[in-house]
C-alpha cells in the first residue's frame, strides 16, 4: 500500500500574535528589553561614574538603606516561591501523595507557575466595588509584611537597618497588615469578603496583645546583657555562646504563647479563619484575581517566613551556632586573592568542563538507554554546579562568619516554616468564637503571668 | 409455446423482444419522442380521464381493484401504497421515478425509457395527480445518455403541449418533471438510499417503518416506483381492470421486463407476463446452443439465487421465486452452462455484495465480508472444518437483522448453492476438486472455456 | 477526649509525620500502566479487529450526529481510502464558534486556507451561487467542483462548508461515500466490469490479478504506480465480457494475458 | 439544470421562531463579546429575595429581614455543599437566624424517565441517584420488582448482594469521614479516605465491572459471579481493613480542635428526628435503634449476627463516631458472608420481556445514609406505571432549618457535612 | 403477611375503610377517602396496638382518571409495611388534608407531590415548588403532561427541535388518547 505523501501542515496562519504561546510572548518582550537596558546602563554608568562616586561617599548610610530595602524587597519573591514549593511537597508527602513532579525536574517549576499565571491573568474589578480601596488593599498588606524584614539580623553584619527600636518597629509594621485585609474585605462589594475582612480584624487584634506581651519577657532577659534591649541584633548577641544561652530555655512558656499567637498572626491553619475555604469561599480575597491576588498570595507566604524568622531570632539565638567550632581555624596562610583572577578563572573553567563531561558519562552508564547524550550532559552540568556550590559554601562556612551566620539562621527559620506547614497538613480549622475565647481567656493571662515571673526572677538574680 | 402467444399485451404496451444485437443500433423506426404519434396511439388519454372524471379517489380505487403489483424488489400491491401516500400529512408531496438500475448488467429500465417515455411520464403524472404532488423527479443513471436525451425531449414536448407543467390540461393542477442523473454507488437502487442521494446526503438506508410514503424526500411523503410500474398505470386506467385480468388469469396484473443473458442463442430483453415459468423465459431466448448443456440459471442479479434445471418449472413472480430461494430483483436472468463453477460464482457474487455494502449495519458490513471469505476459502481449497454450518448460521443472522433488501437478499447465492448444488459444494470441500475445473490452480486449466 | 489537652493534636501530628516517610500511594499513570480489572466494562472496544485493520468504517454517523461538530476523522478506513481531515487541528472553541457562525450564515473570520495548497476559490463560489447555497444539492455541488478541479481539494470543501453553513460532516460524509468523487488527482484509470455476465465469464479472476499486479484494490486511491483501479458502473450493451478498460478504451484481455498486461502497465507508468 | 419553480422547501421553523422573539429592552452589549446582551438592573442582581410576591406563610416569614440581619447565599456553587445544594441563610453577624434550603439544581426527572423505560433500563437509571453508594439504590428497585413478579432469588445471589453492599457501605463511610474533615479545614483525612475507598472500589470493579455506577444487580439475582481477582483483592484488603480504619480515626477522633468543633453542634434529639422521618445513622445517633436490616429484615440479614450501634447525644460528633462504629460492623458482616457463602446459581430464570402482574410493591433497604425506598406500580405492560424513589438524604436535609439556627456560620459546614447529604438522591 | 394486623386495623378503622384490607407478601394496604385522612393517621399513629411512628414515604400517583396519595408507615408492633392509599382525588382540583400535624417531615414530601402532580395539601405551611423553577407552569409527572406543549410555554420558547409545539396525530384529534388509561388496581 503506497504511503501517500502527507504535506507537512504548517501552523495556522494569520493572527501572528494570537498564535504564540505564553513563553514565546514573554521571550519576545523581555529579551530585546533586556538588551536595550544593558546598553543604556553601560552608557549611563560610563558617563555618570565619577560624580556618582563622590555623591555616594557623601551620604553612605542613606544609600546603604536604599540598597538594603530593594534587596529585601527583591529577595522576598524567591523566598515566597521556595515556600510555596516546600508547602506543596510537604503536604503532599504527608497525604501519601507524591506532589508535583511533572513541571520541571522534581516539580521545581511548579511554584513558578502560579506566579506566572497570576501575572498573565486579568485583574478584574467587580461592579459595585470601591475601586481605589480595592486596588490599594493588596499593596498595603504586601508592603507592611515585607518591610518588617528590614530589622531582622540574618548574620553578624548582614541586617537591613540595625534600629535600636527594632522589635517595636517590627510589631508596628505587623499591625498594618490587618488594615490591608479590612480594606480588601470592605471594598469588594461581596458578603463573603466582608465576613472575611471582619474576621481577620478581630483575630489579628486579639492575638496582637499576647504576641507582644510574650516578647516583653525576652526584652527583660536581654536587658541583663545589653543596653539596647529592643534592637534585634543585640538580642541575638545576648544569646551568643552555646545553645543553652538561648532564651527559649529561659522562657519556655513565652515561646509557646509566641508560637500560637504567631500562627494566628500569619493566618495559618488552626486559625486561618480569614480565608476559610469551606465557609466563606476565599474570605477577603474572593473578588481578587490577577496580580492583586498575587500580592495577597505572596504576602501570606512572606508572613510565614517573617514570623518564623522572628521566632528564630528571639528565642533560638538568630545566627548563633548551637555549639562553637572546637578547632580554631586560622586562614591567614591562605590568601585567595593573591593568585590573581586569571588563575581562578582557569581553575573554575577546568573544573566545570571536566566535571560535566565525566558526570555525563556516569549518568549514561547508570541511567542506561533512556538518557540520550544531550540530557546526560545537562544532568552532568547540574550536578557539577551543585558540587562546586557545596564546596564553596562549605569553605565560606568555615572561613567567613557571616556565611556561617546565614546558614544557621536559615536552618532555624526553615525548621519553623516546616512546622507551620506540618500543622497546616494535619489540623482542622478552629471556630471563630473559640479562637477569640482562647486568646482572651488563656493566652493573655498566661503571658501576664510569664511576664511577672521573668521580672521577679531577673530582679532577684541580678541584685 | 411460441413467443407470440406468451406476450398477449393489450393495446399500446409494445412487445419488446429485442435481441441484444439490435439494442446498440439507431433508435427503432418509430421515433419514441414523436408526441403526436404517441397521442394518436392513446398516450395521455388516461391522464385526461383521471383528471376529468375519475378524480383522485377514482384512480386509487381502480388501482386497488386491479391488484397491480410493484415491479421492483418488494413487489407490493401499489393501491394501498398510493392511498397511504395521499393521506399522509406533509408540507409537500413528491413522486420519484427510480430508473437507477443499480445492477450493472441489466438495461431494462433504460430500454423502456428509450422506447416508450410517454407511458412513464403519463403514469408518473397520474401518480402526482392522485397523491397531490407538484413535483416528479426521474432519477436515471448517468451512463444512460440516450435515455436521458429521449426523456428530456419528451418532457419538453409534453410540457409544451400542456399535458404537464404549470397548468396540466388547464385544470389548475401543477406538476413539474425534472430528470436527475445519479451515479457513484450500487446502493442507490434502494429506495431510501436514492432519496438520501437526491438530498445530497450520504447514501445509507433508513429504517422502513415509517415508509417513504409518510416520511420520504426532505421528510415529506414520497411515492417511489420503477419506470415499469408507472408505465403500466395508464394501461390499467385505459383498458380498465378487465384489460389485464382476462389476458392471463393465472398471472398477476401486467407484465415485467427481464434481461436474459449468458449461454443462450439470442440474449436480450424480453417482456414476459408475471407467472410465466423460467422454462418459458429460457425458450424465449432460444435456449442453450447445441454444444453446451444447460446447468443452472442465476435469477435476480448479483444478490439473486442460482437455480438448477429441476427449478425451471418455477413461475417468475415474487412469491414462487421466494419459495425457490430466489428473487425477482433487478429482473436479470443469466443462463449458465456446464463450464461454469457454481461455487466460485456464488463466492464472487457474495464478494461483490460485501464490497458494495454501505456499512451502516454491522452484520451487513462485517457479516458479508466473513461470508465472502468463507466462499474464497472453499474455492481456494483450504476450507475449515464446519464451513457449511457456519455459512448457513451466519447467512441466517445477516438476513434476519437486515435493514434493507440488499442485506436481506445478499446471502441468497451461497444458500442456493448449498441447497441445490450440495454435491458440487462437497466436491470442493471434501475432495478439494472442482467439477467445472475453474476453481483450483491444480485443475487442468482448460484454456478459456468461455472467452 | 484524653485529659491531657494537647495529646490528641500531638497524636495526629505524629501520624502525619509517620505518613511523611511512608511509601506513597500515587500511581504515575502514563509511565506505570493502571492495573484495570479484567471484567472492567470501561474498555474501548471499537479499535482494531483480529486482522489489525481499524474497525471504524468512517460512515460518519457519529460526526453527523455530533451537535457541536467536534468529531474529526483522518487516516485510512476499512476500504483503504485515505481521508484528509481539516488539516491543522483547530481549537475546539474556534470550530465550535466557527460552525455556530456558519450556521447563522455569517462569514467565518479566517478565510484563506492556503496551507492546504492554494487553489483559486472563485469557481467554487460560482458553483455555490448556481445552487443558491442549498445544502440539499450537496452531491451536485461536489460533482461540479470535481468537474472544475478534477478532484475535491480540501480548501474547496472548507469553502463550501463555510459559505453554505452545511456541517462539515455532511460534506465529508457525502464526498467519501460516492465512488466517482476523488480526493487525489486521478492519473491513469483501469476500470473492470463486475456485472453478472462478466463475473460468469471469469471477470473476478481478471480483476484479482490486475489488482495484485498494480498493488491496489478496487475503489482504493491511486496505487504506487499512479494507476487507480475502478469499477465500471454499467456494462455497455454488446461489449465483450470480461470487460476491462484503460482510461475508457476497452482492452481485449483473457485471464492468462491479464497479469502480463497489468505488469507492463505498472512498469511503464512507474519508469 | 433548468431553473424551475419548485414546491416551497420546508422553512427552518427555528429560524422563524428566533426572529419572531421580542427583543427585551434596556440592554447593552457586554464588554468582552458585543454580541452578548446584558440587562443593566444591578440592584436585584444580588439579592436572594425572590422577585415575585411571597406565596406561602413560611416564605413570607423567612424573606422578611429584621434589623441587623442579612441574607447570604450558600451555594449552589459553593466548595462545601456536597453538590448543588443552595442554603439561603438569614444571618445576624455570624449567627444563623434562619435557613431556607433551595433544591432542584440537579433534578433530571428520573421518575418520569423510568416511567418510559422498561424494567431492565430502570436499574441503570437509578444508579446515578446516590452515586457514592449506587448499589443501595439498585437494591430496593430490584427488591420491589421481585415482589411484583414473585421471583425467588437464589441464596448465593443474596449473599453476593449483601457482600458487595456492605463493602460499598464501608467505602461510603470512609469517604464521609474524609469529607467531614475537609469541611472543617483538615487537608489530609480526605486523601486517606480516597486511598482506602479506591482500594474497595477497584475490588468492586473486579466483581461488577464498574467503579462507581455499578449496574450490577439484576431482577432475580446479580450480573456476575465471584471471580478469582475479586476474592484475592478482598482477602488482601480484609487482612488489614480493621487496622486501617483504626489509623484513620486516630488522626481525628481525639483531636481537640475537631472535637470542640463537633461536640454539641447541630443537636438532633430523638423527638424531632422521629417527627421529621429521619432514618439511618442520623436517627441512630439520636438514640433510636431503627435499622431497616433489623426493623424490617430483607435478604439474608436475619441469619447474620451484627449489632446496630446507637448513640444518645445526637450531635455532629455522635453522628461521626457512629459511622466509624458502623464500618466495624460492616467488616464483621463481610467476614460472615465470606465464611458461609453457599454455591449455586446467581440469577433466577426470567423471561426476556418482563411483564409483571398489575399491582403495587414497596421495598426498603438500609443504605449508608438511611432508608432507601422504592414504590413500584405496574399495570401489566413492560413499562412501570409509577416508579417512586424515596431518598434518605431528601429527608435528612429537611432537618437543616430545624437544627441550624442558633449556630454560627462555621457550624453550618460541620452540621451539613455530618448529615452526609448526596444531592443526586435529593434532587432525583 | 401479618394476619393479626388486619383484624386490628378493621377493628380500629372499620368505618373509614372503602375496601377490605388487602395483604400480600409483607405489605398491608388500606384505602380511605381524602376526608378521613387526619382521623385515620391520628388513630394509626397513636393507637397502642398499632403505633405506626415512622413515616417511610409519601408518594403522589396519577392513575389516569384520578389522583392518589400513598403513605407508607412502619411500626415496631408488626413486621409488615402499612400502605394507606388516599383515593378518589379529582384531577382538575386535587385537594387533600396535609399530614404535617403528625410528621413535620411530610412537609417537603408534600411539596414534592404538589410540584410533580399539582395536589394541594390543606394545612401545609410551606406548599411551594421544590424542584421546578418558581415560574414553572405545568406539573411534569401527571400522565397528560406533554414536553413540547410545556416547553412552548416556557421562556425558552422551544428553540430545540424536541421543544417545538406540535401535538402528535394520535392526541390531536382526541386528547384523551394521550393518557395511558390502563386501570391500575
Amino acid at each position: 500500500m503506497r504511503a501517500i505523501p502527507i504535506r507537512p501542515v504548517l501552523a495556522y496562519p494569520g493572527q501572528f500574535w494570537g498564535r504564540r504561546s505564553l513563553v514565546e510572548r514573554l521571550a519576545m518582550i523581555l529579551i530585546p528589553a533586556a538588551m536595550v537596558a544593558a546598553v543604556v546602563t553601560a552608557v549611563v554608568l560610563y558617563l555618570a561614574i565619577p560624580p556618582l562616586l563622590d555623591f555616594l561617599g557623601a551620604n553612605f548610610p542613606l544609600i546603604r538603606f536604599f540598597i538594603a530595602a530593594t534587596a529585601i524587597l527583591v529577595l522576598t519573591i524567591p523566598t515566597a516561591f521556595v515556600l510555596i514549593y516546600l508547602e506543596l511537597k510537604v503536604i503532599a508527602r504527608m497525604n501519601l501523595r507524591v506532589g508535583p513532579n511533572r513541571v520541571g525536574p522534581w516539580g521545581i517549576a511548579m511554584s513558578l507557575m502560579p506566579g506566572l499565571k497570576v501575572l498573565s491573568k486579568e485583574d478584574f474589578t467587580p461592579t459595585g466595588a470601591d475601586a481605589t480601596v480595592f486596588t490599594l488593599a493588596p499593596v498595603v498588606t504586601f508592603l507592611a509584611s515585607v518591610m518588617t524584614l528590614l530589622v531582622i539580623p540574618f548574620a553578624p553584619g548582614v541586617v537591613g537597618l540595625d534600629l535600636n527600636i527594632g522589635l517595636l518597629y517590627f510589631f508596628a509594621m505587623g499591625g498594618l497588615t490587618v488594615l490591608g485585609l479590612l480594606m480588601a474585605g470592605w471594598s469588594s462589594f461581596n458578603k463573603y469578603s466582608l465576613l472575611g475582612g471582619l474576621r481577620s480584624a478581630a483575630q489579628i487584634i486579639s492575638y496582637e496583645i499576647p504576641l507582644t506581651l510574650s516578647v516583653v519577657g525576652v526584652i527583660i532577659l536581654a536587658s541583663t546583657k545589653t543596653a539596647q534591649t529592643l534592637s534585634l541584633n543585640h538580642i541575638v548577641l545576648a544569646q551568643s555562646g552555646s545553645a543553652l544561652d538561648w532564651f527559649v530555655f529561659k522562657q519556655p512558656l513565652a515561646f509557646l504563647i509566641f508560637f500560637i499567637a504567631a500562627t494566628a498572626e500569619a493566618n495559618r491553619t488552626p486559625f486561618d479563619m480569614t480565608e476559610a475555604d469551606s465557609e466563606i469561599v476565599a474570605g477577603f480575597a474572593t473578588e481578587y484575581s490577577g496580580m492583586r491576588f498575587g500580592f495577597f498570595f505572596f504576602a501570606e507566604y512572606v508572613n510565614v517566613f517573617i514570623v518564623s524568622a522572628l521566632a528564630a531570632t528571639i528565642f533560638f539565638g538568630g545566627w548563633n551556632a548551637p555549639f562553637n567550632w572546637p578547632w580554631p581555624v586560622n586562614l591567614n596562610a591562605f590568601q585567595p586573592l593573591s593568585y590573581g583572577p586569571a588563575v581562578w578563572f582557569a581553575v573554575a573553567a577546568m573544573v566545570v568542563l571536566v566535571g560535566t563531561y565525566f558526570l555525563a558519562m556516569v549518568v549514561r552508564l547508570l541511567g542506561g538507554r533512556s538518557w540520550d547524550a544531550g540530557s546526560a550532559l545537562v544532568m552532568g552540568a547540574i550536578v557539577i554546579f551543585v558540587i562546586v556550590g557545596g564546596v564553596v559554601t562549605l569553605a565560606g562556612f568555615i572561613a567567613l562568619d557571616w556565611v556561617r551566620g546565614i546558614v544557621w539562621f536559615m536552618a532555624k527559620t526553615y525548621a519553623f516554616v516546616i512546622t507551620f506547614v506540618w500543622m497546616r497538613a494535619t489540623l482542622p480549622r478552629v471556630r471563630v468564637d473559640q479562637l477569640m475565647g482562647f486568646a482572651w481567656k488563656w493566652l493573655l493571662p498566661a503571658s501576664l503571668v510569664n511576664l511577672f515571673v521573668t521580672a521577679t526572677a531577673v530582679l532577684i538574680l541580678n541584685r | 409455446m411460441s413467443p407470440a402467444n406468451i406476450l398477449p399485451t393489450p393495446g399500446r404496451f409494445p412487445r419488446l423482444l429485442l435481441p441484444v444485437a439490435t439494442l446498440g443500433g439507431p433508435t427503432p423506426p418509430a421515433r419514441p419522442t414523436d408526441l403526436d404519434a404517441a397521442v394518436a396511439v392513446g398516450a395521455f388519454s388516461s391522464l385526461r380521464k383521471a383528471i376529468d372524471d375519475l378524480r383522485a379517489e377514482g384512480v386509487l380505487n381502480a388501482l386497488t381493484e386491479s391488484g397491480m403489483r410493484g415491479r421492483g424488489r418488494g413487489g407490493l400491491p401499489i393501491g394501498e401504497k398510493w392511498r397511504a401516500c395521499a393521506r399522509a400529512a406533509g408540507d409537500a408531496h413528491y413522486v420519484v421515478v427510480n430508473a437507477y438500475q443499480s445492477d450493472p448488467a441489466v438495461l431494462t429500465d433504460r430500454v423502456l425509457l428509450q422506447n416508450n417515455p410517454y407511458a412513464v411520464i403519463e403514469g408518473a403524472a397520474i401518480a402526482a395527480f392522485a397523491i397531490g404532488a407538484a413535483e416528479v423527479i426521474v432519477a436515471v443513471r448517468v451512463e444512460a445518455t440516450e435515455a436521458i436525451k429521449v426523456l428530456e425531449t419528451a418532457i419538453a414536448a409534453a410540457e409544451r403541449a400542456g399535458y404537464i407543467g404549470p397548468n396540466v390540461l388547464n385544470s389548475g393542477i401543477e406538476i413539474h418533471f425534472s430528470v436527475r442523473p445519479m451515479q457513484g454507488s450500487y446502493m442507490l437502487g434502494e429506495e431510501t438510499v436514492l432519496l438520501k442521494g437526491l438530498e445530497g446526503k450520504r447514501g445509507q438506508p433508513e429504517q422502513q417503518p415509517p415508509h417513504t410514503t409518510t416520511r420520504g424526500l426532505f421528510g415529506q411523503p414520497t411515492l417511489i416506483h420503477g419506470p415499469q410500474t408507472f408505465a403500466a398505470v395508464p394501461t390499467i386506467l385505459a383498458g380498465g381492470i378487465a384489460g389485464f385480468l382476462e389476458t392471463d388469469p393465472r398471472t398477476f396484473a401486467g407484465t415485467v421486463l427481464v434481461q436474459i443473458s449468458g449461454a443462450v442463442t439470442t440474449p436480450g430483453i424480453a417482456e414476459i407476463p408475471f407467472g410465466a415459468t423460467l422454462h418459458e423465459i429460457l425458450d424465449v431466448a432460444g435456449g442453450v446452443p447445441a454444444p453446451r448443456k444447460f446447468k443452472a440459471m442465476l435469477v435476480g442479479g448479483p444478490s439473486g439465487a442460482i437455480l438448477p434445471a429441476e427449478a425451471l418449472s418455477v413461475a417468475f413472480d415474487h412469491e414462487s421465486l421466494a419459495t425457490a430461494g430466489a428473487q425477482v430483483g433487478s429482473g436479470s436472468v443469466v443462463v449458465l452452462d456446464q463450464s461454469t463453477c457454481v461455487v466460485d460464482l456464488a463466492a464472487v457474487l457474495t464478494r461483490f455484495c460485501a464490497d458494495e455494502a454501505c456499512g451502516k449495519t454491522i452484520p451487513c458490513r462485517i457479516g458479508l465480508r466473513r461470508l465472502a471469505e468463507i466462499g474464497a476459502r472453499i474455492c481456494e481449497g483450504q476450507p475449515r472444518g464446519d464451513e457449511i454450518t457456519r455459512l448457513t448460521d451466519l447467512s441466517a443472522d445477516v438476513a434476519a437483522s437486515a435493514l434493507c433488501d440488499h442485506e436481506r437478499k445478499a446471502t441468497l447465492s451461497m444458500l442456493s448453492v448449498v441447497r441445490y448444488f450440495r454435491d458440487e459444494l462437497d466436491a470442493h470441500i471434501v475432495r478439494n476438486a472442482c467439477p467445472a475445473g475453474i476453481c483450483h490452480p491444480k485443475a487442468d486449466a482448460r484454456a478459456g472455456a468461455v472467452s | 477526649m484524653s485529659f491531657v489537652p494537647g495529646l490528641g493534636i500531638a497524636k495526629g501530628m505524629a501520624l502525619t509525620m509517620r505518613r511523611f516517610f511512608a511509601p506513597k500511594a500515587t500511581v504515575q499513570y502514563p509511565e506505570t500502566p493502571a492495573d484495570v480489572a479484567v471484567r472492567f466494562r470501561g474498555r474501548l472496544q471499537l479499535l482494531y479487529d483480529e486482522l489489525g485493520n481499524v474497525k471504524c468504517e468512517t460512515c460518519f454517523q457519529c460526526a453527523q450526529a455530533c451537535p457541536v461538530e467536534c468529531i474529526d476523522m483522518g487516516g485510512f478506513d476499512t476500504r483503504g481510502r485515505f481521508h484528509i481531515h481539516w488539516g491543522a487541528a483547530e481549537q475546539y472553541a474556534e470550530r465550535r464558534q466557527g460552525s455556530a457562525l456558519r450556521r447563522s450564515g455569517r462569514p467565518v473570520p479566517d478565510q484563506e486556507y492556503t496551507h492546504f495548497g492554494a487553489i483559486d476559490l472563485a469557481p467554487v463560489d460560482a458553483i455555490l451561487q448556481k445552487y443558491d447555497f442549498e445544502k440539499t444539492e450537496m452531491l451536485a455541488i461536489l460533482e461540479s467542483i470535481q468537474g472544475v478541479y478534477g478532484y475535491l481539494p480540501v480548501a474547496a470543501l472548507k469553502r463550501v462548508s463555510d459559505v453554505s453553513g452545511a456541517p462539515y460532516a455532511l460534506i465529508y460524509g457525502t464526498a467519501t461515500y460516492y465512488r466517482h468523487l476523488r480526493f487525489e488527482q486521478a492519473g491513469h484509470v483501469v476500470a473492470v466490469c463486475r456485472c453478472t455476465a462478466c463475473l460468469v465469464a471469469g471477470g473476478s479472476r481478471v480483476a484479482r490479478t490486475i489488482a495484485r499486479e498494480l498493488g491496489t484494490e478496487i475503489g482504493r486511491g491511486p496505487a504506487a504506480s499512479g494507476v487507480s483501479l475502478e469499477q465500471i458502473p454499467a456494462h455497455p450493451h454488446g461489449a465483450h465480457s470480461p470487460l476491462v478498460t484503460l482510461d475508457g478504451k476497452t482492452q481485449q484481455l483473457s485471464q492468462s494475458g491479464a497479469a502480463a498486461w497489468a505488469r507492463a502497465l505498472a512498469g511503464r507508468t512507474v519508469a | 439544470m433548468p431553473a424551475r419553480p419548485t414546491a416551497p422547501r420546508p422553512q427552518n421553523s427555528r429560524v422563524k421562531a428566533r426572529a419572531a422573539q421580542p427583543q427585551p429592552q434596556q440592554q447593552e452589549p457586554s464588554a468582552d463579546d458585543p454580541r452578548v446582551m446584558l440587562d443593566r438592573q444591578l440592584g436585584t442582581l444580588y439579592e436572594p429575595i425572590p422577585p415575585y410576591p411571597t406565596r406561602t406563610e413560611r416564605e413570607g416569614e423567612f424573606y422578611s429581614l429584621g434589623d441587623g440581619e442579612m441574607f447570604l447565599n450558600l451555594g449552589p456553587h459553593h466548595p462545601a455543599t456536597h453538590g448543588v445544594l443552595r442554603l439561603v441563610l438569614k444571618l445576624s453577624g455570624e449567627q444563623v437566624v434562619d435557613v431556607d434550603p433551595v433544591l432542584g439544581y440537579l433534578h433530571r426527572g428520573v421518575e418520569k424517565i423510568c416511567e418510559n423505560s422498561d424494567y431492565y433500563h430502570v436499574i441503570d437509571q437509578v444508579d446515578p441517584l446516590e452515586y457514592v453508594s449506587s448499589l443501595f439504590q439498585e437494591w430496593p428497585a430490584v427488591l420491589a420488582f421481585e415482589k411484583l413478579m414473585d421471583v425467588q432469588v437464589p441464596r448465593r445471589a443474596e449473599y453476593i448482594r449483601v457482600l458487595s453492599g456492605e463493602l460499598l457501605r464501608v467505602a461510603s463511610h470512609t469517604l464521609f469521614m474524609g469529607f467531614q474533615a475537609l469541611d472543617l479545614g483538615g487537608l489530609t483525612p480526605i486523601l486517606y479516605g480516597f486511598i482506602e475507598r479506591d482500594e474497595i472500589v477497584e475490588m468492586l470493579a473486579a466483581l461488577t465491572g464498574a467503579r462507581m455506577l455499578f449496574n450490577y444487580f439484576r431482577i432475580g439475582g446479580v450480573n456476575g459471579d465471584l471471580n478469582h481477582e475479586f476474592m484475592s483483592r478482598l482477602g488482601d484488603w480484609m487482612s488489614r481493613a480493621a487496622k486501617q480504619s483504626q489509623a484513620q480515626s486516630a488522626l481525628l477522633n481525639e483531636n481537640e480542635i475537631f472535637v470542640r468543633r463537633m461536640r454539641d453542634v447541630g443537636v438532633l434529639d430523638r423527638a424531632t428526628a422521629l417527627r421529621y422521618g429521619v432514618s439511618g445513622p442520623n436517627l441512630r445517633a439520636a438514640g433510636v435503634p431503627f435499622d431497616v436490616r433489623r426493623a424490617h429484615p430483607y435478604s439474608i440479614y436475619p441469619e447474620l449476627d451484627f449489632n446496630v450501634p446507637t448513640r444518645d447525644e445526637g450531635d455532629a460528633l455522635a453522628r461521626y463516631l457512629l459511622r466509624v462504629d458502623e464500618i466495624r460492623e460492616s467488616i464483621k458482616i463481610i467476614d460472615q458472608c465470606l465464611n458461609n457463602m453457599p454455591d449455586g446459581p446467581i440469577t433466577a430464570k426470567l423471561p426476556r420481556l418482563l411483564r409483571p402482574r398489575p399491582g403495587r410493591a414497596w421495598a426498603a433497604v438500609e443504605g449508608p445514609r438511611g432508608m432507601q425506598g422504592v414504590y413500584a406500580m405496574s399495570d401489566g405492560t413492560d413499562q412501570p406505571y409509577r416508579f417512586r424513589i424515596h431518598d434518605p438524604s431528601f429527608v435528612n436535609i429537611q432537618t437543616v432549618p430545624a437544627i441550624l439556627p442558633g449556630g454560627l456560620l462555621a457550624d453550618t459546614m460541620a452540621i451539613v457535612a455530618s448529615l452526609d447529604p448526596i444531592m443526586g438522591g435529593i434532587d432525583k | 403477611m401479618d394476619r393479626t394486623l388486619k383484624t386490628r386495623l378493621e377493628a380500629r378503622l372499620g368505618e373509614h375503610l372503602r375496601v377490605p384490607v388487602y395483604q400480600r407478601q409483607d405489605q398491608t394496604e388500606i384505602r380511605i377517602d381524602p376526608g378521613s385522612v387526619p382521623e385515620v393517621l391520628r388513630i394509626v399513629h397513636d393507637a397502642l396496638d398499632l403505633r405506626f411512628e415512622i413515616l417511610a414515604d409519601l408518594a403522589g400517583v396519577d392513575t389516569g382518571d384520578r389522583m392518589q396519595i400513598v403513605y407508607h408507615l412502619w411500626s415496631p408492633m408488626t413486621t409488615d409495611w402499612l400502605r394507606i392509599i388516599v383515593d378518589g382525588i379529582s384531577r382538575d382540583d386535587p385537594r387533600t388534608p396535609s399530614a404535617t400535624f403528625l410528621w413535620t417531615g411530610a412537609e417537603w414530601l408534600e411539596r414534592e407531590a404538589y410540584d410533580m402532580f399539582g395536589i394541594i395539601f390543606d394545612g401545609n405551611r410551606d406548599l411551594r415548588r421544590i424542584f421546578m423553577p418558581p415560574d414553572y407552569t405545568s406539573f411534569p409527572l401527571r400522565k397528560d403532561f406533554l414536553l413540547p406543549d410545556d416547553a412552548a410555554r416556557s421562556t425558552g420558547a422551544g428553540v430545540r427541535h424536541v421543544e417545538q409545539a406540535h401535538t402528535p396525530a394520535i392526541v390531536a384529534d382526541n386528547p384523551a388518547a394521550g393518557i395511558r388509561r390502563t386501570p391500575a388496581s
